[in-house]
Formats: structure tokens, sequence, C-alpha cells
């Protein structure tokens, strides 16, 4: 359902990305791996129409949307749950999910807060507080779950376990292999490889800009060692 | 170790039921702790447990609401926030703190700037070689802004070890690294206790804590709930079910 | 209680011109410095077009809303999108957009002064103000229209802002545009909506304020943006009630001074009360306090 | 030459005062206040040195060094009953205060002159005077640019709790940067004064605080070069564009728009983009390279 | 450098005058006014021969913007260029104060129009066309006594100089001399621009006459508001609502009656006859700021012509001696204290969109 293909992206005169492909399949959990500043994010954001790429295409549902701004993305069911949280802090936790369902049909609001309440009862005990008191975590969770009030058909997660406890890691995992298993599309960046590896369907590695590796998770894991020698040199010269 | 030295050793930090209270929230509810000289000691605990809060405590950015910090035997409970970095307490925040504008170099060079003038020569190190230890060299005159993540993080712990603190509070330094990364950053923390920084790491990746800390706490709900051998709180039945999930992962 | 229905009166108008300004302000983070500009060269269109024939009391102030609305729009459209666009985020954007906005003013202030030579000017209307006697008071239907026009479009605004689900849409704008996007909002055609909209308010304000003085001159908008600033922040930036509130308490000061008859020490005391409730209430009346945790 | 300055005298020293005048809004902006108390302080100056030249018979430095002085105390003062404030409302508070500051002026009867002003306070200042004074104050502000002074600076205003946690006492900065505004803005009025002969209290006002922003912003905010540039080009624009006539308010509009779409961090920004661009321009080809490798 | 010439020289073929006044902003129709009257004068002056054979005068116009710093600067330039023989200055009061010190220094002879407030004839080179306003005021209350008014309201605009000299010492001491009563002082402040308030006390206290001192805007506000307030005698006002400022009113000004320097109502000859060649030079009414540009102007060539002398040395000569004199111009007859015209003035009264002469 996604398509992407040799993605070029710059920052005036920095080349961030050259030359990264990626797919997602409706029902799959795709794991990108890389190390830090290897071009995943970059990738993400120009996937999901807030950064123009300078070459390359995005394919989404059968139509190229190479390049399309960032809220008619969203309205085509691609939904991206961004590094770093970017919650509202001001707004307070309900104000937020509401703005996750802003481009969702009307209906499906009120029931979509209920949802997300019930995964995550902290937010529910929370809703009427200032978004920006809570933990790192609990922040986490919100950004997560407001992505989810958009309905998406596909979701682009930017590293979804950062600061979450390995019981909430485990929690928000599972119920993101759940969703891919109800037919939603997943494309996930992922530090923690391991705990992405488990509910991974395929993988890639990004490595300096580029797709270095493509395989099923399976073979990842046999080949871990090739993964780990790749992670681990790009971790050596510290770029 | 840790435990050998208590009562005759003064801790380096100690607590005496602490509690910062928002509210109705109560996010650190009477902790007790010490910590000496020489050792890495960890925090773990589930998402809203406290931990960040407890670390702004003892930085004094955050009030508590009751409760006394000493360091070295001496109360500075009531020590403005501002005096606390002279003191040897330096700390990294959760969410990446650097100044947009200033490049890499100048931020890492912020850690030293209210430092008293002989701390600054006798005690701090070269920026060169902070940058090199940390990794971040090749982007010394970058601005935080042109970096990924994982390399703002990197810089944010540079700034907080350039001064050569006693004390070296870490929240979540390694959140956005990979595996490998956090090796990296694992061993870095050994050299620098080895060097005589003693500290105090919130993280949530066990496997590592587990290898780097000499000893751990757990917390739930703004209370310490297990401490000791970081193997044996790990073991603790309360921190496989408030923490890892034994329990919840089972049902999921 | 004459008094206090010229209170009323008085913080109405100064609550018309202030909405529209609270409105872009309070939600998108634009601090319009055009708004009063936009304000006055409405009511100067509304002026030259009935120079050439004598409209009634509507069909000026629908030209007016017109105007007002025209000039917000290409504001928003030439000079504060264009901001936007270049910059990192909100805040870098800030104060670009005020000056910007500085700019902009200066362009129809300086076309109006140049055609007037800054003598007065108002409409030439087959509306004529009656005195209405209402419970013994006196009160003119342009009071009447401008008391009920306010107070409804306050309100309004209040309410929408609140609830609904641009009102909602657009506060997030404010915070982070970028993320917003990626929620599904359109935020050029939101925030575009949103700057014509206070920009017609602008324009009512203008049509209304010239009927009820008689005329303005090109340089009474300034006059008012400052004390829309002043009302906005003592209501609390991004609180629309606030904005209501703090208009009714400017009113009622100014008023109270001048019938005590120390008409020279009006914006001393005027001000000094807003100083002083500032230092009562850092955040303004009904804003909400600024939470960061470390 | 000479003949050009001859003719040109009263731009170079009003350039100069400019400048100073806007290094007193810009002083605090920088430390991450948000206070308009440099137009307050701009005025209790330029009466004070006024006043003592026509009341007390002092002579030109004694006036201008008791302006400057008690200026600072004032703004001083103010700081410390304004220092919880933040963002805005400390804008607002700061601004009624230079109103404040205008309104006594009107009704301080035969001390200030009332409405009228006061006059015939001609100062012996020449050129190379109010260099002496400027170069001093830009020495001062260099040296709070500088090295770990302008880091801590910095780091005040863009995160005051990074800062305090970095062993920063952020209230004495902020409280510090009330007293130099105080002190600048308090020079630039007794000199302006001074060199003018006379002072009213219309001149102490929003219009005030408008141009000297206006300056910083389109110059630079973020260093005393910035202002200096911001008003070099705000006093001579008008001579340069003089050809355009009857429409030069408009070009000026224009242009200040314009200046704020296309130059984010004003003209020496521009610069030090430029600059920043060449220094990073090898580290930029290593990571490349180092990506082409990869 | 040295400025001026040393005297004595004649007059020269080319007298070039600069005129420092606002062309553009919040005051720009006492420049523009004074620019066109000024034109219409050198018109004269060069037809009549004036000051002989083919001598042409140059207007210099330089736009002060209604900023101080620019009256200073556009005061310099015009002063450094030797060219210049003598100037037509600011009409602001706080513009001509703030360069009245400076042209006493470079020695360049001065005429100001309207700057009717202190500090502004300091010095010999420093000479001033319009009359102060409270020089003439005594016209409207004079009127007022004879019109058997015992008791008055003043609504004055106190941060506006002239007003708060004439709402706080001159009315209030010229009512007393003549027997009237004030009931009633009001001050507003520039910025006030609802006067319901104030038109509902006035209305109360229902004086005989109200003496409304207000900036052009104000008064036209006030003027509707009075009128919704019920109050219906007399008003008087002033000068600024000449100029057909107070057009916007409508009917609400019928019957306003306020004592001006100049109004095309007034029937002096030389005043006729001024309205009557600017209205076929301009094709439109004269205002007063356009009497004041022809006086100035006018003034300027008598001197020369007194002095025989166009330096700048000759005509501050010439100025003073013309002003021992007087002269008849578009006021009227013009009489000096020292450097300060003095006029009769007229008081005219607002009727159906005219000025007519007030009886
Ligand atoms: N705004 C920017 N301006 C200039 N260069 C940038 C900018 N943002 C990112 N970069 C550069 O682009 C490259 C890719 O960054 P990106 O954030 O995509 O990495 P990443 O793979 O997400 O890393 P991490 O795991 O640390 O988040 C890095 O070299 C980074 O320095
Ligand atoms: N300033 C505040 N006002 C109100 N509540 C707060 C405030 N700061 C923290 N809290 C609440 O206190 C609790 C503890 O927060 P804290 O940030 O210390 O958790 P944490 O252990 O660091 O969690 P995480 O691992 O998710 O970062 C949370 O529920 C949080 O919402
Ligand atoms: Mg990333
Ligand atoms: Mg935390």
């Amino acid at each position: 359902m996604l398509e992407v293909t040799d993605l070029h992206v710059s920052y005036g005169p920095v080349r961030a990305v050259h030359g990264v492909s990626l797919t997602a399949t409706a029902g799959q959990v795709t794991l990108v791996l890389g190390a830090n500043g290897a071009g995943k994010t970059t990738s993400l954001r120009a996937i999901a129409g807030f950064h123009k790429p300078d070459a390359g295409s995005v394919w989404f549902d059968g139509r190229d949307i190479t390049g399309m701004a960032a809220h008619r993305v969203v309205r085509r069911g691609m939904v991206l749950v961004p590094e770093g949280r970017k919650i509202f802090l001001p707004l307070t936790v309900e104000e937020n999910l509401r703005m996750g369902g802003y481009a969702a049909p009307k209906g499906s609001v009120e029931k979509g807060i209920e949802e997300i309440y019930q995964t995550f009862p902290i937010l529910a005990e929370r809703r009427h507080a200032q978004a920006g008191l809570l933990s790192g975590g609990e922040q986490q969770m919100l950004a997560f779950g407001r992505a989810l009030m958009s309905r998406p058909k596909l979701m682009l997660m930017d590293e979804p376990s950062m600061g979450l406890a390995p019981a909430m890691v485990e929690r928000v995992l599972s119920s993101v292999r759940a969703m891919a298993d109800t037919g939603i599309g997943i494309l996930m960046v992922e530090q923690n490889a391991e705990a992405g590896l488990r509910i991974a369907d395929t993988v890639a590695v990004v490595s300096r800009g580029e797709t270095v590796w493509t395989g099923t998770a399976d073979e990842a894991r046999d080949s871990k060692a090739i993964v780990h020698a790749m992670l681990g040199e790009a971790a050596l010269d510290g770029v | 170790m840790a435990e050998s030295a208590v009562g005759r050793q003064t801790a380096l930090l100690a607590m005496e039921d602490v509690a910062v209270h928002f509210g109705g929230v109560k996010a650190v509810d009477g902790i007790t702790l010490e910590m000496y000289e020489g050792n890495i000691y960890g925090v773990i605990g589930p998402n809203g447990s406290g931990k960040s809060t407890l670390l702004g405590a003892m930085t004094r950015l955050t009030p508590s609401t009751r409760g006394r910090f000493l360091l070295d035997g001496k109360d500075y409970t009531r020590v403005p926030a501002r005096n606390v970095h002279r003191m040897g307490i330096s700390r990294t925040f959760q969410t990446v703190r650097l100044l947009d504008d200033r490049s890499v170099r100048d931020n890492i060079l912020l850690g030293l700037d209210a430092l008293p003038k002989q701390t600054r020569k006798e005690t701090a190190m070269q920026v060169d070689e902070v940058m090199e230890r940390v990794g971040v060299r090749e982007v010394a005159q970058l601005r935080p802004d042109e970096l990924s993540y994982g390399m703002q993080r990197r810089v944010e712990f540079a700034r907080a070890i350039i001064g050569r603190p006693r004390l070296l509070l870490l929240d979540e330094p390694t959140a956005g690294m990979n595996t490998a990364e956090r090796k990296e950053i694992g061993k870095l923390m050994r050299q620098l206790c080895d060097e005589g920084i003693t500290q105090f790491i919130v993280e949530h990746d066990v496997e590592m804590m587990v290898e780097t800390c000499d000893y751990l706490f757990a917390m739930n709900v703004g209370k310490l709930i297990a401490e000791g051998e970081p193997q044996d709180v790990v073991r603790h039945p309360a921190v496989q079910e408030a923490y890892l999930g034994k329990g919840a992962a089972a049902d999921a | 209680m004459q008094d206090l229905l010229n209170v009323v009166t008085l913080g109405s108008i100064y609550l018309l011109f202030a909405l529209g300004m609270a409105l872009v302000w309070g939600t998108i983070g634009i601090l319009n410095f055009a708004h009063g500009a936009t304000f006055m060269f409405s009511a100067f269109v509304g002026h030259l077009v009935t120079r050439e024939t004598e409209l009634p009391f509507l069909p000026v102030v629908a030209v007016s809303v017109l105007v007002g609305a025209a000039i917000a729009a290409l504001t928003q459209l030439l000079a504060f999108q264009p901001i936007l666009k270049r910059s990192k985020n909100q805040h870098a954007a800030e104060m670009r957009i005020l000056i910007g906005g500085i700019g902009v003013a200066a362009i129809p202030l300086a076309l109006a002064q140049h055609q007037t030579r800054s003598s007065p000017f108002g409409f030439n209307s087959s509306y004529d103000a009656e005195v209405m006697d209402v419970f013994g008071l006196r009160l003119t239907t342009t009071s009447a229209v401008i008391i009920v026009s306010g107070l409804a479009i306050g309100i309004g605004l209040t309410v929408w802002v609140r609830r609904s689900r641009q009102g909602l849409a657009l506060r997030a704008i404010g915070v982070d545009a970028e993320t917003a996007a990626g929620m599904g909002v359109n935020r050029t055609a939101l925030a575009f909506g949103t700057m014509a909209t206070a920009g017609a308010l602008a324009g009512l304000a203008g049509a209304l304020l010239t009927f009820q003085l008689g005329a303005i001159a090109p340089e009474t908008g300034d006059q008012l943006l400052i004390k829309a600033f002043a009302i906005i922040v003592l209501g609390g930036l991004g609180s629309m009630a606030g904005t209501v509130i703090g208009a009714y308490v400017l009113a009622g000061a100014e008023t109270l001074v001048l019938n005590l008859n120390y008409g020279t020490w009006v914006d001393a005391v005027s001000f000094g009360l807003i100083f002083l409730i500032l230092l009562a209430r850092p955040q303004g009346l009904l804003g909400r306090k600024e939470v960061r945790r470390t | 030459m000479s003949d050009w300055y001859a003719m040109n005298v009263v731009l170079i020293q009003t350039t100069l005062t400019t400048l100073l005048l806007a290094l007193s809004i810009q002083v605090p902006i920088r430390f991450g206040v948000f206070s308009f108390a440099g137009v307050g302080a701009f005025g209790i100056g330029g009466y004070t040195a006024a006043i003592a030249m026509v009341h007390l018979g002092w002579t030109t430095w004694p006036s201008v060094a008791l302006g400057a002085v008690l200026a600072g105390v004032v703004v001083f003062a103010l700081g410390l009953v304004v220092q919880r404030l933040t963002g805005l409302y400390m804008g607002m508070a700061t601004i009624a205060f230079t109103l404040i500051v205008s309104v006594v002026a009107v009704n301080g009867g035969e001390l200030t002159g009332g409405p009228g002003g006061l006059f015939g306070a001609l100062g012996e200042i020449d050129t190379g005077h109010i260099l002496a004074v400027v170069v001093v104050v830009v020495a001062v502000l260099v040296w709070t640019e500088a090295k770990g002074m302008g880091r801590r600076v910095d780091t005040v205003r863009e995160d005051p709790e990074l800062a305090t946690a970095m062993g920063i006492d952020v209230a004495r900065y902020r409280l510090a940067s009330f007293a130099i505004s105080g002190v600048i803005g308090g020079l630039a009025g007794a000199i302006t004064t001074l060199l003018r002969s006379t002072i009213t209290p219309a001149e102490v006002n929003f219009h005030m605080v408008v141009l000297a922003l206006t300056a910083i912003i389109v110059g630079g905010a973020r260093s005393w070069l910035g202002a200096f540039i911001g008003a070099v080009i705000f006093v001579w624009l008008p001579t340069v564009i003089s050809f355009v006539q009857e429409w030069e308010k408009v070009v000026y509009g224009f242009l200040v728009a314009v200046a704020a779409i296309y130059l984010p961090n004003g003209v020496l920004g521009l610069i030090k983009d430029l600059v920043h661009r060449l220094r990073t321009r090898q580290e930029r080809a290593r990571m490349a390279v180092l990506q082409e490798k990869g | 450098p040295e400025a001026g010439g040393s005297g004595g020289g004649g007059i020269e073929k080319t007298i070039k005058i600069a005129q420092v006044q606002d062309q553009t902003g919040p005051i720009a129709y006492a420049g523009l006014g004074a620019s066109e009257g000024a034109e219409l004068a050198i018109e004269e002056i060069e037809q009549q021969n004036f000051l002989g054979e083919g001598v042409k005068i140059e207007l210099q116009k330089l736009d002060t913007a209604g900023e101080i710093e620019r009256a200073s600067s556009e005061m310099n330039k015009a002063m450094g260029d030797r060219d210049v023989d003598a100037i037509i200055g600011p009409a602001a009061t706080q513009q001509a104060a703030a360069v009245a010190p400076l042209v006493g220094r470079q020695k360049v002879p001065t005429v100001f129009t309207q700057a009717g407030g202190q500090g502004v004839v300091i010095n010999d080179y420093t000479f001033r066309v319009t009359p102060p306003m409270e020089s003439y005021y005594e016209l409207a209350v004079d009127y007022l006594d004879k019109k058997g008014v015992k008791t008055i309201s003043v609504l004055y605009n106190a941060t506006f100089p002239t007003f708060a000299e004439l709402g706080e010492k001159r009315v209030p001491q010229m009512a007393k001399d003549r027997g009237i009563e004030i009931v009633q002082s009001l001050p507003v402040q520039m910025t006030t621009q609802d006067f319901a308030g104030q038109s509902q006390q006035i209305a109360r206290k229902n004086p005989d006459a109200l003496v409304m001192l207000l900036i052009a805007p104000q008064s036209v506000t006030a003027l509707r508001q009075l009128k919704d307030a019920g109050y219906d005698n007399l008003i008087v006002a002033t000068s600024v609502q000449a100029a057909g400022n107070i057009k916007e009113a409508g009917d609400a000004a019928n019957g306003l009656v306020y004592p001006v320097p100049f109004s095309t109502a007034m029937d002096g000859e030389s005043s006729a006859a001024f309205t009557e060649a600017f209205r076929k030079k301009f094709n439109k009414d004269p205002d007063p700021y356009a009497a004041d540009g022809y006086d100035a102007m006018w003034f300027i060539a008598r001197a020369i012509k007194a002095s025989g002398d166009s330096s700048r040395e000759g005509i501050r000569k010439g100025l003073a001696q013309v002003a021992k004199e007087g002269f008849t111009g578009a006021m009227g007859n013009l009489t000096f204290e020292g450097n300060d015209a003095r006029i009769e003035g007229a008081l005219v009264q607002w009727q159906d969109g005219k000025e007519i002469l007030a009886q």
C-alpha cells in the first residue's frame, strides 16, 4: 500500500537522505532500523508530507502522493507519530485526542477517545490535565493514542517505544501488532530492535541516508549478526 | 560497594522522606535513600512513577513538599536551585534542551559557564576531549537543530559532564539510541565513574541498567519498592509486576 | 445608572475592536498590528463610497465589513503567510509578524492621510441615530446596535473557540502548526479564514464606531490598537471571555476617572489599574498559567 | 565631505541617539525580558536632564548623568516590582509604565511644563560627545554578548530553567537588564532632549516603542550591531527614499513588511547565516563524504 | 560652515525660501495649505515685480512628516544650504520649539506659521505670522458676553498645549473679567474618543453656553453626542474647527461659533482679495493654513524690499522692520508684539456647510 522509491531529501546543502526505498503492506509491520543520523526521521517526515523530497517517489494506496501537503496525506489515511512526541503541551489530554480525530468522521471521535482511555487508563485519569504536565512516557502514550484517533489505514511511527517502561513497550507493541492484524499497515522506526523484531514482518535497514538491506523479520533475526554488525559499525564512527 | 560503606563513610547524597506533590498528584511520596561516592546508581520504574520528578527535586528545580536533601551530610534543602550546579550536581533533561542558535561546542561550554573559575581551571575537561568521548566532535560547529535526535542527546550529555561534576544525574540518556550505541554510552558511564563521577541514572533499558549500574532503585507511584544489587532488584516480584509487566504481557 | 450604560457602550466599542485582534492573537498567535489600520481603512472606504451616493445603514456596514475582510485576507496572504512559511516555528515568527503588521499598517494609514489631509471623515448616510428612552435612560440606536453586536459576537466567539472543532484546531495551530497539519488541519486555509473573519470584525467595528462617533480620523485606529492590546492582555491572552471582561473593565475605569473630572489622568489610572491587576494575576484575568515542567 | 557632514549632522546625531534608544529596548529582550520600559526611561532621562538645566541651572553633562542615573534607578525599581511577569504580560506592564510616565509629565505643572513640555534646555553637545557615550555603552554590551557571558545571557532568554540548572542566577540577570536598559534609555532621552532643547509628553509614547522595536527586529535582535544597522536604516531611509515624495510612508511600510518576510533574523542574521554556512562548509563536506562512502 | 551672507548685498535674482513643514502625516493639512498660500504669494510677487524686474522666488518644500527628528534634520539641511535665504518653519509647536534655538545659532531668519505654543519665538531670528490662539480668543468671550451668557461650561483637551493653556488659564480669566461664571470644567485627553458621559453632564448642568476646545475628530463626536444628550444652547469652539473640519458633524454643527485668524467669510478688502485670487488659482476655498503661508511669504518679500537686501542677515533686519510697522495680508491687519503677530481675527458661525460671520 506504500511504495517509496529512491527518496532523496536535503536540508539546504545537507543531503540527509539519498536513496531510501521502503514498502509497507496492509496488515503488516515493517520495521526500519538504522544508527543515529542515518536519515530515518527525515525519510518518515518526507513520506508524511512534512518535507518536500528532492527526488524519488511516494505511492500510497495506488496514488502518487510525492510532495503532497501533510494535511492532505492524513485525510488519505496515513498518519505519523512524530519523533519527540510533539504533544500540544498547553492543551488538555482530551483536547489532544480530539485534535487527533480532526480528520476522522464526526461520529467516531467520542468512541475513539473511550477506546484510548481503555488502553491507557492513566490518560483517562488525567484527561483534563494539561498535556505538558504528563511524564515523558505518558506523553508518548498520548502521542500514540492521538495518532490512532484518525483511524488511519497506514501508520508511520518514529520510535514509539522511546521513554516507555518495558511493560508499556510490551503494551504498545502488542497493540501495534493487533492493529496490523486488523489490516492496518505499519511502518515503524524503532531503536529497540529486539522488541521491534518480535512484532515485525519485514525489516529495512537504513544507513547514512540509504536503504542498505531489506528482508523478512525472520531473515533479519537469523542474520542478526549482519544487522548488528552494521549498526555497530555505524555507532562507532559516531555519525 | 555501596552497602559495605554504610555507617562509616558519609553518603555523597542522601534524601530523607522526600515528597513532591502537585495538587492531588503525589508524584514523589516519601523517598529515603543514600548514594556513595564512586558508584553508578540506577532508577527504574513505570511511566509516571516519579523518577524525573525526583531528579528535579534533587536539583531543587522542582520544589519539594517535604523531606531533606543532604550533600556530604550537609542539608541543602533550602539552597536555591541555581547554586546546586556549583555544588557539583549536574543533570541532563528527559527532553533535549539545547540552545538552537548556538553551535554544539557553545552548548557544551555552557556547562562550564557558571562554575567558579577555580573549578574550571582545575577539574573541568577540555571541550574537545568531551566532544571526542561523546562522539560529537565531527559536528562541533553545527547547530543542534541540524542534528538528528540521537546526536542531540549526546550534546546534552556532554554539557552535563564537562564540568566534571561529583554527582551526575541522567534522565534517559540513551533514549533514541540503538543497542550498539547504548553500549557505547554505557561504557562511557563506566569510565566516568572510574574517574570519580558518581552517577544516578533514570533509564528504561533494563538490560543496560543491570550491566552498567552498581546499585538499583525501583520506584512505583512515587515510592521506592525495591533497592539493591541490580540482579536482585530486577528479579524482585513487585518490580516484575509493576515494571516489567510480566503479568500484563501475558494477557496482552 | 446612565453612567453604567455609558460604560457598557464604551466597553462594547472597545470590545468590537478588540475581538478580531484577540481572535487571531489568542489562537494562531498572530499579533496583528495592522488591525487598527484595517479598522480605519474599511471605514474610510465606506466614507468614499457614501461620498458618491448616500446609503442606508446596512449597506454602509456591509461595505466596511467586506473591505475589512479583504484587507486582512490580503495581509495574511502577502505578509503573514510568507513569514510563517519562512520560520522554524511559531515562536520565531512572532516578532516578525508584529513588525510585518507595522509595515502593512503604514500603507493604508498613509493613503488615508493623503486623501483626507488627516481631517475627520464620516458617512453620508440616510441613517440617523435616534435617541431612545429606555427605563429613563438615554440610549441612541447606534449604541444599542453596538452593545448588542459586541456582546453577541463576543459570547459567540468565546463559545466557538472553546467548543468547536475548528476552534480547537486554531488553538492547536497556535501551539505547533506543523503537528496540527499532521492531524489533517489545513492550517493555511484555516488561518486565512480566521484572519478574514478578524478583518471583517475590524470592518464592522469601523463602520459602527464611525456611526457612533460621527467621524473618525486616520489616526483613530492607532489609538484603539494600544487599548485593544491592553484589553486582551488584561483579560488573559487566549481567553475570549477574558477579552470581553477586559473591555468593560477598561471602559469602566476610564469613565470613572472622567466622571471624577480627572480627565488628564485617564491613561495613568486605567493603565495603572492594568499594571496592578497584572501584578496580582500575572497571566491576566482569565488567562491560563503557562506550565512547563522539567 | 565636511559640507556633507554639516548638512547631515542632525541625521548622524539622530542615528546615535536612536541607537541608544533601540539598545534600551534590545537589551532586556536579549535577556529574555519583554520590557519596553526603555522608552519610559527615555522620558525620565529627558525630563530630568531638562529640569536640571532649566530649573536648577546645571550644566550639560551633570544633567545628562543625573537623567541616566535616575532613569536607571526608577527602571530597576520597576524591575523589582514586575519581575514575576513573563512574555507579553511583562510587555503590557512596561508599556503601562511608559504611558504613566507620559501622563505624569502632562500633569507635572511648572516642573515639567505640563502638556506643552519643557523648552530652552539647549545643551553643549556635539557629535563627538555622543559618539563617546555610544562607544562606552557598546563596549559594555559587547561584553554581555561575548563568550561565556553571551552564552549565559542567551540561556537566560531561551530557557530560564535550563539556565538555573546550569547555575545561572536568572533573576539577577533579568534585574540587571532592567538597570542597563534604564540607564541607556535615560542617556538616550537626556542627550536627545538637550540636543534639541525641548521635550514634550507627547514624545514618550507607544509610537516610540514601535520605532525602537522595528529598528532592532529589522536590524537584528541579538546584537548591538543589529540595533546599529536598524538605527542607520530607519534614520536614513526617509532621506534615501525622499524622491518618492508623498508616497514615502507607503514605501516605508512596504520595505518594513518585506524585511519582516525575507529577513528572519534581520539584516545581521542574514550576514551571520552566511558566515555560519561558510564556516561549516568543511564539516558538511566531511559528512557528505562519509555518507557517500557508506 | 559660516552661515548667511554678510549683509548689504542687494537683492539677488533668485531668492530661495525653504518651507520646512509637514507635507505628509497627521498634520499635513497645515503644511500643504501653507504651501498653496505661499505659491499664490510668490505668483503675485513675481507678477508685480515687487522685488524688482525679473526677481524670482524659489520655494523648496522639505517634509517634516510630523516628527521632531525629521524637523530638526530637514531644518539643518535647509540651514546648511547656503542658497537658502529664509525659512518658513514648522507648524507644530513641538517641532518649532526644537528648531528655534538652532536657527538662532545658525542665524537663519525663520518665519513660523501656526506653532502657537511657547518656546518658538525666542530669539532675533524667529518670527511668527499666525497669532497664538489665546491672543484673539477674547473675541469669543466678548461674543458670549454680548449675548448675555451668564454661565458656561468648558470642555477641553488638556493634553493639547494650546487648549490646556486656554481652558485652564485664559478662558477662566476672560470669563471672570466679564462676570461670566464657569459652572463646569471638564478636561479630557488626546485619546478620548467618546464624549457621551461629558455630554450628559453638560446637558444636566445646562449652562448658557459651552466653550469647547477639542481637536478635529473629537469635536465632531462631541457635537453629535451633545445633541443626543439634549444640550442645545450656544457652543463656541476654536479655529481647529475651521477648514471644513466640522463638516462631518452635519446638522449638529449648525450654529457653532468660533474665532479664526482667517475665514473666507471675512469681508476685509485684503482678505476678500486673497480669497478670490486663491479660488481662481486653485479652484477651491482657501483654508486658514493657506492664509498663513500667503502672509508668511508676503512677510518675507516685504522684508527683503524694506532692507533692500536678500541675504539672511538682510532678511532678518527687514523682517524686524516690517514687524515694527505691521502690514495688511490675508488675515487682515497684522501687527506684531516683538516678532510675534497679532490680528483682530473674525468670529464666524458654521451654518449649513459654510462659514458666515457671526452676529
Ligand atoms: N534541520 C536540519 N538541518 C540540517 N541537517 C539536518 C536537519 N535535520 C537533520 N539533519 C541531518 O540529517 C541527517 C539525518 O537525520 P535524521 O534525523 O533523519 O536521522 P535519524 O535516522 O532519525 O537519527 P536518530 O536515530 O538519531 O533519530 C543527520 O545527519 C542530521 O544531522
Ligand atoms: N508539574 C506537574 N504538575 C502536575 N503533575 C505533574 C507535574 N509534574 C509531573 N506530574 C505528574 O507526576 C507523575 C510523575 O511524573 P514523572 O515525570 O516524575 O514520571 P517519570 O517516572 O519520570 O515517568 P517517565 O518514565 O514516563 O518519564 C506523572 O503522573 C506526572 O503526570
Ligand atoms: Mg530520528
Ligand atoms: Mg521521566
